[in-house]
C-alpha cells in the first residue's frame, strides 16, 4: 500500500535538524511513516546479534539526523516536542527505546557507522558530534 | 484521493448522526415505558447499591451467562473484553491529547483485538455445531459475525502486516469535528476496516446491538427487591385508581 | 517529575564532560598514540561475525600491581559505568551492592603460603556458557566470535544467568539510567556483563578498554587477541608462560585465562 | 402407571439437553373460551374481525406500556444460553418450547411491524407477517408456557418469557382468542369467590367438618374461624386448600400453628381464593379485580395482618404486586410486611422457640423440598435475598429428621417447575404436563435412588395437583407429594385448651389466648 | 455409593464480600508495591548483585510448589483409587490452579522488565529450564483445568483417571522442574546436588497438603459444613507422615553435603556459622517446620483437635517459608569459591572478602509483593468456591465414602457428625 504524502498532512521533522534540509528519509517517506519500527527492529538483531553496524536503519542514525539543536544543544529526540516524541505522543505509543539509547547522538565510534547510512542515503555528513562521557 | 477522503468524511458524518439519534431515540423510548410491576428475579438485592452491584457483575462478568452456558460464557466473555479493549485502544485515534490511562492500556489493546476475534469464531462455531442455536439463528446473526470478525481481522492485518499511517488517520478524524477535512491514507485495509465500521455504527440501533443498553433498562435485572416496602406503581396503572 | 531541574542539571553535566572529554581525549592522544591510530583506520562491520575467530583475554597475574586500577576504570569509561549514579537516598553500602560492575579488581592471598596475587575479574566468556544455558527467553547469546552477551531487547530481567555464572560477572541495572552513551546503550531491568567491547570489534579496532588502559599504565598484564589465531598475540604468550582457567573443573573452557594463579 | 395417549419419556439419571425435534408439541393446543367466559372479563367472545389489525394495535399499546416487552423485544441477541433451560423443551424436543423460540414468535412479528429493519429486509432478520398460521402458533406456544422465569435466570438481559407469553396471551384475550382453562376460572372467582367455585356456605360446612375432624384426632380443640370479624390476621389460601388432598392437610397445619400461637385468625368467603389467575392471563386489569377482593375483605373483617397460605404465583402476586394492584395498605398493623407468608409466620414461631414438635411423627418418611418457580424465582420470604429458599428448608428441618435436597442444579433459583403453572392445569393439556414434567421428577427419581427419598414437600397448590397427577404416569404414587404444613401438622405438640377433654402433657406453654404475640 | 453433593460456597454475602474485600486490598497493596518497584528500578528492594533473587522468589517457590502438592489430594483420589480422597479432589485442583497463578504472578511481576513478558512467551530457548518450566506451567494449569473438568462433568467421567494419571506425572515434573531451577545451577554450592529434586517434590507434598488442610477447615468452618473425625484422621496423618519425609530428605542432603569434601564448608558455615540463616534453617526450617508439626500431629490427643492439627499445618507453612528463605536466599549470600585455597583480601564485588556472606535484608515492598501473590491464590480460590462447585456438601464420615483401610477396623468414635 504505497501512496504519496498528501501535502495537508502533519510533519514531524523538526527545524533546525539536519532532515529538515534533506528530501527524503532513508527511505520514501511515507514509507517510513508507516513502517520505521520494522526497519530498525530487523537493524537491531542484525547488529547485536551479528555484529553489523553499517546498514541505514541504525537507530543512532535516526537520531544523528533528525535531532534539533537549541544553543548548540542537542535536544532529546523522545522529547514530547522533538521529533520522535511528538509524533508518539501524538500517536500514544509508548517508545521506550531511549530508556536505554542514547537520545541525543553522542558516540565518536558510531560517526563511521551514521557515516555509511547516509552514504546509503546519499547524504553528506553534515553534523559533527561530540563523544561524551570520557575523562571520569 | 480527495474523492476518498470526502466519501469518508460524509460516511462517518452520517454513521455518526444515525447512531447518535437511533440510540437516543432508543433510550428515550426505553426510560419512557413505564414498568408497571415489580418483576425482579430473585433472589435480587433489596437495596439500591445491591441492584448497581448486580448491575455491574452482569456487564462486567455476565453472570448470568456464566451460570448458562459455559462455552458461550467464555468466548462471549472474550470477544466483548477483547473488544472493550479494542475500544480504548482505539481512542487514541479520537482524541489529542490521548489521556494517560488510555497510553498505559494501549498496547493491551492488540491482545484484545486477539481475543476478539477468537472469541467471535468460537460463537460463529457454535452457531454451526450446536443444533438448538442453529435452530434459533437468522441471518442477520450471521451476518453480524461476519461484520465484527471482519472489521477484526482487518484492524489484525493492519497492525501486523500492512502498517498504515496511523498518524495520517487521526489527523483525519480530528478534522472532522471541525469540519476541516484532512487527507485519509488510501490503503484498502483502512478503506475497508472502516466502512465496515460505519456500517456496523449505522446497523446498531437497529439490530440485537441494541441488548448492550437494553441490559441496562432490563426489569429483571434493575429492580429492587422491595414490593412490600414501597409501593410500585405506573402511571396508567395510577390512573385505574382514580376510576 | 523533576524534569526540568534534572535536565538543567544534565546540561551542565555534559557540558562538562565535553570539556574533560576533550581533554581526557588529548592526553589519551599524547600518551597513547598508537591506539588511537587503530580507530581511525577502522571501518564499521557489514557481514555477519562468523566463528573464524575466537577473542579471549589472557591476564598475566605476575604483572597485575597492587592498588592499579586503570582497567576497571578504563571499562566503566568505555562503557559509560561511569555515568552511573546512586539513585536520591540510597546509602552507599547498598548502592555498592547493587551498582553494575562489568570488571573488578580482585585481591587474593594464598591459605597455604600466604602469597598475595591480584588479578581483574570480568565475563570470561564460556564456551560453554551456563548463562547462555539458562537465560529462558535467548537474550543471554554467544556471538559466532565467542563474545558472550545480553541482547537487552529480549532480556526480560529475570536474573537466572546471575545465578548460573559461576564467576559472579554479570549485573542487573537497579535504577533508571541517563546520559548512556551512543555505543553502549543500556538501562534499567536488563542484565549486563563484559561484552569484550564489543562495539569497538565491529569497528575493527584492535583491543579492548581495558587491556590499552593496562598498556598505558605500563603494565602489559592484559593481552587481548583471537584464539584461534595461532600467530596471535594472546596465542604467543599462552604459548610462553603457563596459565590456567578459573573454575577449570567446571570444563567451560573459558575465553580468558590467568596465569600465576 | 396411568395410562396415556402419548408417549411417556423415559427417566434418566441427569436430564441430558434433547436434540431438537421441530414441531413435536404443534398438536397440543388447549381448549378454547367459550363466549360466556370470555365476555365475563370483558373480552370479545370470539375472534374479531380485522384481528390483525387489533392485535398489532394491543401490541403496540403493551409494547408502550410494559418496559419489559419492549427491552425484551429488542435485546435478544440468540446467544443460546436459554435454550437448554426451559422443562417443557427438555421434555418435549420441541423447539418452540425453547424460551428464544418461544418469544421468536412474538419478536418475528413485533419486528415486521415495529422495527425498521423487518420493513426493510423482513427476510435477513427473521420477521414475519402477523398471519393466521403465526396466530395458531402463539395460541400453541404461549398455552406451553408455565411461566415459571426460569429462563431468566440465565438469560444475560433477563429476558423473561414468562413476561412475553403474559403479553400473548393478552393480546391473543384482546381479539377473542382466549384460554378456557384460566377465563373460566377467573369466572369463577369473579362470581363465587373462589377458583373451585364453593359458594360461601359450602365452604363453611367443609370448615366445620375439619374442625371436627382435627378434634377427633388430636383431642384439641384447634378452631378453623371463618368470615369472624375483628380477627387478628385473615389467611388467604388457594381453594384447594379446603379440601383437596394434600393441600387440606396443610390447612389444617396452619390451624395448629395459629393455635399454638395463640393469634386470632379468620378465613373470608369473599376473598376465599389466593390463587391470581389474571397474572396468567396478562391482565393487568383483571388482576388487579382479584386482587382488590382482599383488599376488601381485609377492611370488612377489620383485620391487622394478612397471611397467605402455600401458593406459588399467589405468593408472587402477593409479594410482589399487592401492594402495587390493591395498597397502600396503611390500615394494616404497620409493624408486619403486608403479606406475610404462612411459611414467615411459622418460621418467626419456631426461632421464637414458641412452637415444640416431636420430629419423630414425620419419621416413616425421608423428605425432599420442591422448590416452587414462583416462589424461587419471582418473590422472597424473610428479609435476606434467598429467605424463600432457607425458611421452608428451616421449617421441614424442624419437623423432620430425614431430608435430602435434590441436585443443586435443579434447585433454588435453579428449580424445574413442576410442569402445571401459568394456566397449564388443566387435563387438555396433560400431555405438556406429563412431558414437562420431567427433569423435575428426574431429579426426584434420583435421590429417590440415592437417599432413599419417600416424599416431596412443596409449597404450591399448583405444584401439588400436578404432581399427584403426575407422578403416577412416571410409576410414582399420587401421595409422595405433600404440603409442607402437613408435616407442621404432624409434628406439631398441641397444647389443648381449658374447654379440652383430655389434657396431655406440657402445662407449661402460656395459654392466654389475648396476650401472646408472633412475629 | 452415596453420592457427594458439591455445592458452591454459600456463607453471608456480607461475609464473603468483606473476605474479597481484605484479599482485594492485600492484592491492591502488592499493585502498589509493584508500580513502585516497576518505577523505581530494583533498588528500592533488598535483591542486589550477589543475592539476586530474593523475597519475591521466596513467596513465588513455595506458591508453586505449594500448588503442585495440593493436587496431590486429587491424584491420591483417582490415580491410587483411594474414594476417600475423591471428594476432596475438585478443591485441591482449584487450590493448585490458584497458587500457581499466585505464584507466577509475583515471578512475573519481580522481573526487571515485566512488560516484556511476550517475549518470554514467544521465544524461547529450549536449552533453559526455566523456559522449559513455563511450558510446565502452562500445561500444569491446561491440565488441571481439564482435569477438574472431569471430575465436574458427568461427560468427564471416563477421562477422569488417564487425566489424573497425566497430571500426576506432570505435577511431579514441574516440581522437579521447579527444584531443578536450582539444582542445575552449577555455580552455587548449595544447590549443586542431584537430592534438590525429590527434595522438592516432598516438600511440595507437605506445603501443599498444609495449606490445603487449611483452606478446607477454613471454607468449611464458616458455613457450617461438617468435616468427620476420620476424615481429618487421614488427612493429618498423611501430613505427619508428608513433614517426615521432608526431615528424612533434609537430613540426606546435609549428610551427603558433608560427605562431599568441597561443600564441607559451605554446611559448616549454614548449620554453625550462618547467622540468620543458621537459625532460620535450625528453628525454621527443623523446629517449627518439622519437629514440632510431627509432635502435635503424633500427639494422642492434640492431633484429635482440628484447632490443633490447623495449627501444625500453620507451622508447617511457617517452616516451608523459613525453608525456602533459606534454600533460595542463604545459598546465594554463601559467597561462590572461584579461587580454591585462597582468601578473598579485596574485591570491588562482594566476592566473600574474608569469606563473608552477602548482604542482604528485604524490604517492605519485595515482601508486600510476595503477600499479593498469596492473595491472588486466595481470591481465585475464594471465587471459585464461590461460583462453582468445588467443595462438598459434607465430609462427615457417614457421608464421604468408605476407606478400605478402615474398613476392616471398627471405628467406634466416628459417629455421626
Ligand atoms: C539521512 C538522514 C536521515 C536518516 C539517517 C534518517 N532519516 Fe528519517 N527522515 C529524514 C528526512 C529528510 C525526512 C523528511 C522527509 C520528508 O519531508 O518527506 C525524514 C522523515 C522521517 C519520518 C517521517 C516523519 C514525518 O513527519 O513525516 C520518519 C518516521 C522517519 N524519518 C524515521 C526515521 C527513522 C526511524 C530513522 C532511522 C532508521 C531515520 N528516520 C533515519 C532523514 C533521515
Ligand atoms: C510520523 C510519526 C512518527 C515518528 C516521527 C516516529 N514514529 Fe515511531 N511510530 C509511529 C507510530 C504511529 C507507531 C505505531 C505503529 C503501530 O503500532 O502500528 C510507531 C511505532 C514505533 C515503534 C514500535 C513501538 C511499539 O511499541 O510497537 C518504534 C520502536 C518506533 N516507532 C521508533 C521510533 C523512533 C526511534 C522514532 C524517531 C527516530 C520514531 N519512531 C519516530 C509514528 C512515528
Ligand atoms: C534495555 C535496554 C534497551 C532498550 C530498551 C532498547 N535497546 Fe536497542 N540496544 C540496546 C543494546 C544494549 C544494544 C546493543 C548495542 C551494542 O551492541 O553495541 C542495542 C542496539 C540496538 C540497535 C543497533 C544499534 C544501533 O544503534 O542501530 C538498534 C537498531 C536498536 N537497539 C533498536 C532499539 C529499539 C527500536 C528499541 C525500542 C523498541 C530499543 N533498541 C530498545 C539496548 C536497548
Ligand atoms: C454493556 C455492554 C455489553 C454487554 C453487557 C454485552 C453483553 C453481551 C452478552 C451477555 C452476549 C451474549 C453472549 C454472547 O453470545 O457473546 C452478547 C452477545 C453479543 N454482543 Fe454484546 N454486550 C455489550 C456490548 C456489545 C457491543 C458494543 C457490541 C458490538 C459492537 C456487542 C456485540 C455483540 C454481539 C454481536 C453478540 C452476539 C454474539 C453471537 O452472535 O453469538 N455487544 N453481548
Ligand atoms: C472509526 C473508527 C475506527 C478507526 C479509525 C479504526 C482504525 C484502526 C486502525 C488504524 C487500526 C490499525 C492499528 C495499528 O496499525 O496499530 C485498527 C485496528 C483494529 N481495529 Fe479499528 N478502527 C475503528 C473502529 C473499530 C471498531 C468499531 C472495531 C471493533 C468492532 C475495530 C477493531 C479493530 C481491531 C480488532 C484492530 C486490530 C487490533 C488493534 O490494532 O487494535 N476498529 N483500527
Ligand atoms: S590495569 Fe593492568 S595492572 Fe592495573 S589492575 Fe588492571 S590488569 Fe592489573
Ligand atoms: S563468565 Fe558468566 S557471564 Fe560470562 S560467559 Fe561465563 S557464565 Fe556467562
Ligand atoms: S536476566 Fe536477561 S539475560 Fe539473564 S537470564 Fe534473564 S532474560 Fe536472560
Ligand atoms: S573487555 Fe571491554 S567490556 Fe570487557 S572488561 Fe574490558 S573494557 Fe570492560
Ligand atoms: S418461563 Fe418457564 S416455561 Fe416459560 S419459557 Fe421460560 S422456562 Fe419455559
Ligand atoms: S438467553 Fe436471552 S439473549 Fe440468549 S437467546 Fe435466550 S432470550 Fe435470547
Amino acid at each position: 500500500a504505497q501512496t504519496v504524502l498528501a501535502a495537508e498532512v502533519k510533519r514531524y521533522v523538526v527545524e533546525g535538524s539536519r532532515a529538515a534540509e534533506l528530501d527524503s528519509c532513508v527511505e520514501p517517506t511515507e514509507r517510513m511513516r508507516r513502517m520505521h519500527f520494522e526497519f530498525i527492529k530487523h537493524q537491531r538483531i542484525s547488529t547485536v546479534h551479528e555484529g553489523i553496524r553499517g546498514t541505514k536503519y541504525s537507530l543512532a542514525g535516526c537520531v544523528e539526523c533528525h535531532i534539533s539543536y537549541e544553543e548548540q544543544q542537542p535536544q532529546p529526540i523522545d522529547r514530547p516536542d522533538q521529533f520522535c516524541g511528538a509524533c508518539h505522543a501524538y500517536a500514544a505509543v509508548d517508545l521506550n527505546c531511549f530508556d536505554c539509547h542514547a537520545s541525543v547522538p553522542n558516540g565518536g565510534g558510531l560517526d563511521a557507522e551514521a557515516q555509511a547510512a547516509h552514504r546509503a542515503a546519499g547524504v553528506e555528513k553534515l553534523v559533527q558530534s561530540g563523544r561524551n562521557g570520557e575523562g571520569h | 484521493m480527495a474523492f476518498l477522503t470526502n466519501f469518508y468524511a460524509f460516511l462517518f458524518y452520517f454513521a455518526a448522526f444515525v447512531l447518535v439519534a437511533g440510540l437516543v431515540f432508543k433510550l428515550v423510548q426505553y426510560s419512557a415505558t413505564p414498568a408497571p410491576l415489580k418483576i425482579p428475579t430473585t433472589p435480587a438485592p433489596t437495596t439500591r447499591t445491591g441492584v448497581v452491584l448486580r448491575m455491574m457483575r452482569e456487564v462486567v462478568l455476565f453472570e448470568s451467562l456464566f451460570r448458562g452456558n459455559k462455552w458461550t460464557w467464555i468466548f462471549g466473555w472474550m470477544f466483548h473484553f477483547g473488544l472493550f479493549l479494542v475500544t480504548l485502544r482505539h481512542l487514541r485515534y479520537f482524541m489529542d491529547p490521548v489521556p494517560f490511562p488510555i497510553q498505559l492500556v494501549q498496547p493491551f489493546g492488540i491482545y484484545g483485538g486477539l481475543a476478539m476475534v477468537v472469541g467471535l469464531a468460537g460463537l460463529w462455531v457454535r452457531r454451526f455445531s450446536v443444533d438448538r442455536v442453529k435452530y434459533i439463528t437468522s441471518t442477520s446473526d450471521h451476518l453480524i459475525l461476519a461484520l465484527l470478525i471482519l472489521i477484526g481481522c482487518s484492524g489484525l492485518l493492519m497492525k501486523f502486516v500492512f502498517h498504515t499511517d496511523v498518524v495520517e488517520i487521526k489527523s483525519f478524524f480530528l478534522g472532522l469535528y471541525t469540519f476541516d477535512l484532512k487527507p485519509l491514507p488510501g490503503d484498502p485495509l483502512l478503506l475497508l476496516h472502516l466502512f465496515l465500521v460505519a456500517s456496523l455504527m449505522i446497523i446498531f440501533p437497529y439490530s440485537k446491538l441494541l441488548h448492550a443498553p437494553g441490559l441496562f433498562f432490563s426489569p429483571t435485572r434493575n429492580q429492587v427487591d422491595n414490593p412490600r416496602e414501597q409501593r410500585h406503581i405506573a402511571p396508567w396503572a395510577k390512573k385505574l385508581e382514580q376510576q | 517529575m523533576t524534569d526540568k531541574t534534572d535536565r538543567a542539571e544534565n546540561e551542565i553535566d555534559s557540558g562538562r564532560r565535553d570539556f574533560i572529554g576533550v581533554a581526557a581525549g588529548m592526553t589519551a592522544a599524547v600518551v597513547a598514540p598508537g591506539v588511537l591510530l587503530h580507530t581511525v583506520a577502522a571501518a564499521p562491520r557489514s557481514e555477519p561475525v562468523t566463528s573464524d575467530v575466537r577473542w579471549g583475554l589472557l591476564v598475566d597475574t605476575a604483572k597485575c600491581a597492587d592498588g592499579c586500577s586503570a582497567c576497571v576504570e578504563a571499562c566503566n569509561d568505555e562503557n559509560g559505568l561511569n555515568l552511573q549514579t546512586p539513585p536520591e537516598g540510597e546509602p552507599d553500602r547498598k548502592w555498592d551492592a547493587q551498582k553494575a560492575v562489568w570488571i573488578r579488581k580482585v585481591k587474593l592471598q594464598d591459605n597455604q603460603t600466604g602469597r598475595v596475587t591480584n588479578l581483574p575479574m570480568m565475563c570470561q566468556h564460556c564456551e560453554h556458557p551456563p548463562c547462555v544455558d539458562v537465560c529462558p527467553t535467548g537474550a543471554s547469546f554467544k556471538r559466532a566470535d565467542g563474545i558472550v552477551m545480553v541482547d537487552r531487547h529480549l532480556c526480560i530481567g529475570c536474573r537466572y544467568c546471575m545465578m548460573a555464572c559461576p564467576y559472579k560477572a554479570r549485573s542487573f541495572i537497579h535504577q533508571d539510567t541517563t546520559d548512556q552513551l551512543t555505543s553502549v546503550p543500556r538501562g534499567k531491568g536488563c542484565v549486563e556483563s563484559c561484552n569484550l567491547c564489543v562495539h569497538r570489534r565491529d569497528y575493527g579496532e584492535a583491543s579492548t578498554a581495558c587491556v590499552d588502559a593496562c598498556a598505558a599504565e605500563g603494565h602489559h598484564a592484559i593481552v587481548f587477541g583471537d584464539l584461534k589465531d595461532p600467530n596471535s598475540a594472546i596465542n604467543q604468550k599462552l604459548k610462553e608462560i603457563p596459565s590456567r582457567q578459573i573454575r577449570e573443573d567446571l570444563q567451560l573452557n573459558t575465553g580468558v585465562r590467568y596465569s600465576g594463579v | 402407571m396411568a395410562k396415556a395417549t402419548f408417549e411417556v419419556p423415559e427417566l434418566s439419571e441427569y436430564t441430558e439437553v434433547p436434540a431438537v425435534k421441530p414441531g413435536a408439541m404443534a398438536h397440543s393446543s388447549t381448549f378454547r373460551a367459550k363466549e360466556e367466559f370470555q365476555q365475563d372479563l370483558g373480552f370479545p367472545g370470539e375472534l374479531v374481525e380485522d384481528w390483525q389489525t387489533k392485535a398489532i394495535d394491543k401490541m403496540g399499546e403493551l409494547l408502550g406500556k410494559y418496559r419489559s416487552l419492549r427491552v425484551y423485544m429488542d435485546a435478544c441477541v440468540k446467544c443460546g444460553s436459554c435454550t437448554d433451560k426451559c422443562h417443557y423443551f427438555l421434555g418435549t424436543q420441541d423447539p418452540k418450547n425453547m424460551p428464544v423460540g418461544r418469544q421468536d414468535l412474538m419478536r418475528k412479528v413485533y419486528r415486521r411491524y415495529f422495527t425498521l429493519a423487518g420493513r426493510l429486509f423482513p427476510k435477513l432478520v427473521g420477521a414475519e407477517d402477523f398471519t393466521k398460521e403465526v396466530l395458531d402458533d402463539w395460541y400453541c406456544y404461549y398455552h406451553q408456557c408455565s411461566q415459571c422465569r426460569r429462563c431468566s435466570v440465565f438469560c444475560p438481559y433477563g429476558i423473561d418469557t414468562a413476561e412475553i407469553s403474559m403479553a400473548a396471551r393478552e393480546i391473543m384475550d384482546s381479539i377473542g382468542v382466549g384460554q378456557k382453562y384460566c377465563n373460566e376460572i377467573i369466572g369463577k372467582v369473579y362470581k363465587i369467590g373462589n377458583n373451585l367455585g364453593l359458594p360461601g356456605p359450602a365452604l363453611i360446612d367443609t370448615i366445620e367438618g375439619l374442625e371436627e375432624d382435627v378434634y377427633d384426632e388430636t383431642g384439641v380443640k384447634v378452631r378453623y374461624p371463618i368470615d369472624e370479624e375483628g380477627a387478628e390476621i385473615l389467611l388467604v389460601t388457594p381453594s384447594a386448600d379446603f379440601f383437596a388432598e394434600p393441600h387440606v392437610d396443610g390447612l389444617i397445619g396452619y390451624g395448629k400453628v395459629f393455635h399454638e400461637a395463640g393469634i386470632s385468625w379468620t378465613i373470608s368467603t369473599y376473598a376465599s381464593e389466593a390463587a391470581n389467575f389474571g397474572m396468567f392471563i396478562g391482565s393487568y386489569e383483571n388482576m388487579r379485580r382479584l386482587a382488590q377482593r382482599i383488599r376488601e375483605a381485609a377492611i370488612k373483617l377489620k383485620v391487622k395482618r394478612i397471611v397467605f397460605g402455600e401458593c406459588g404465583h399467589a405468593w408472587r402476586v402477593a409479594y410482589s404486586f399487592l401492594n402495587t394492584l390493591a395498597g397502600p395498605w396503611d390500615f394494616l398493623d404497620p409493624k408486619y410486611p403486608v403479606p406475610q407468608h404462612i411459611c414467615e409466620f411459622t418460621h418467626g414461631l419456631i426461632q421464637e422457640g414458641k412452637l415444640k414438635f416431636d420430629k419423630s411423627e414425620n419419621d416413616d418418611k425421608v423428605l425432599t423440598y420442591h422448590d416452587s418457580c414462583n416462589v424461587a424465582r419471582a418473590s422472597r420470604m424473610g428479609d435476606t435475598p434467598g429467605g424463600q429458599f432457607e425458611i421452608p428448608r428451616a421449617i421441614i428441618k424442624a419437623t423432620c429428621n430425614h431430608f435430602y435436597d435434590m441436585d443443586e442444579d435443579t434447585i433454588r433459583d435453579r428449580t424445574f417447575c413442576c410442569g402445571g403453572g401459568g394456566g397449564l392445569l388443566t387435563d387438555d393439556l396433560m400431555e405438556v404436563r406429563v412431558k414437562g414434567a420431567k427433569p423435575r421428577i428426574d431429579a426426584l427419581n434420583n435421590v429417590m435412588q440415592e437417599k432413599g427419598v419417600t416424599h416431596m414437600a412443596a409449597i404450591c397448590a399448583i405444584c401439588k395437583t400436578q404432581f399427584s397427577k403426575v407422578l403416577p404416569y412416571y410409576g410414582m404414587e399420587m401421595d409422595q407429594v405433600l404440603s409442607l404444613h402437613q408435616l407442621v401438622s404432624n409434628a406439631i405438640v398441641l397444647t389443648p385448651g381449658e374447654d379440652d377433654d383430655e389434657p396431655d402433657g406440657d402445662e407449661d406453654l402460656d395459654n392466654d389466648n389475648e396476650t401472646d404475640e408472633a412475629a | 455409593m452415596k453420592r457427594i453433593v458439591y455445592r458452591e460456597w454459600r456463607i453471608s454475602p456480607q461475609r464473603y464480600w468483606s473476605i474479597l474485600g481484605v484479599l482485594a486490598a492485600v492484592i491492591g497493596i502488592g499493585a502498589l508495591a509493584f508500580g513502585y518497584m516497576e518505577h523505581q528500578g530494583h533498588w528500592v528492594t533488598g535483591m542486589n548483585n550477589s543475592v539476586v533473587w530474593g523475597m519475591p522468589h521466596v513467596f513465588a517457590v513455595l506458591l508453586i510448589i505449594s500448588a503442585s502438592g495440593a493436587l496431590n489430594i486429587a491424584s491420591i483420589g483417582t490415580v491410587f483409587q483411594k474414594p476417600i480422597y475423591k471428594p476432596l479432589g475438585r478443591l485441591s485442583g482449584l487450590l493448585a490452579v490458584a497458587m500457581l497463578m499466585g505464584g507466577l504472578l509475583v515471578l512475573v511481576t519481580d522481573l526487571g522488565r515485566p512488560e516484556r513478558l511476550i517475549v518470554a512467551m514467544t521465544t524461547y530457548n529450549f536449552s533453559s529450564i526455566f523456559a522449559w518450566n513455563i511450558f510446565l506451567y502452562t500445561g500444569f494449569m491446561a491440565i488441571t483445568i481439564a482435569y477438574l473438568w472431569t471430575m465436574a462433568d458427568r461427560q468427564g467421567g471416563p477421562f477422569n483417571r488417564p487425566v489424573g494419571i497425566l497430571a500426576l506425572v506432570w505435577r511431579l515434573a514441574l516440581t522437579t522442574g521447579t527444584g531443578s531451577i536450582f539444582g542445575f545451577i552449577v555455580a552455587r554450592q548449595a544447590f549443586d546436588a542431584a537430592i534438590l529434586g525429590p527434595m522438592f517434590v516432598a516438600m511440595s507434598f507437605a506445603y501443599g497438603l498444609a495449606v490445603f488442610l487449611l483452606v478446607l477447615m477454613f471454607a468449611f468452618t464458616e458455613e457450617g459444613r461438617p468435616i468427620g473425625p476420620l476424615m481429618f484422621r487421614r488427612l493429618k496423618n498423611l501430613l505427619a507422615l508428608f513433614v517426615a519425609i521432608v526431615l528424612y530428605f533434609t537430613l540426606i542432603y546435609h549428610l551427603t553435603n558433608l560427605y562431599v569434601e568441597e561443600n564441607a564448608g559451605f554446611e559448616s558455615w549454614l548449620l554453625l556459622k550462618g547467622g540468620i540463616y543458621t537459625f532460620l534453617f535450625w528453628v525454621g526450617w527443623v523446629l517449627i517446620g518439622g519437629l514440632a508439626p510431627l509432635g502435635i500431629l503424633y500427639h494422642p490427643e492434640l492431633s484429635k483437635e482440628p484447632r490443633w492439627i490447623a495449627a501444625a499445618c500453620a507451622l508447617v507453612i511457617a517452616g516451608g517459608f523459613a525453608t525456602m528463605y533459606v534454600v533460595i536466599i542463604g545459598s546465594q549470600a554463601f559467597p561462590i569459591q572461584m579461587f580454591p585455597g585462597q582468601t578473598v583480601l579485596e574485591s570491588g564485588f562482594f566476592d566473600g572478602i574474608d569469606g563473608r556472606a552477602a548482604p542482604y535484608w528485604p524490604t517492605i515492598p519485595e515482601v508486600l509483593l510476595g503477600l499479593g501473590g498469596v492473595g491472588v491464590a486466595m481470591l481465585i480460590t475464594a471465587v471459585g468456591v464461590r461460583v462453582l462447585q468445588f467443595m462438598p456438601e459434607s465430609l462427615a464420615d457417614n457421608v464421604v465414602p468408605p476407606c478400605e483401610e478402615t474398613l476392616g477396623r471398627a471405628e467406634p468414635e466416628s459417629a455421626p457428625a
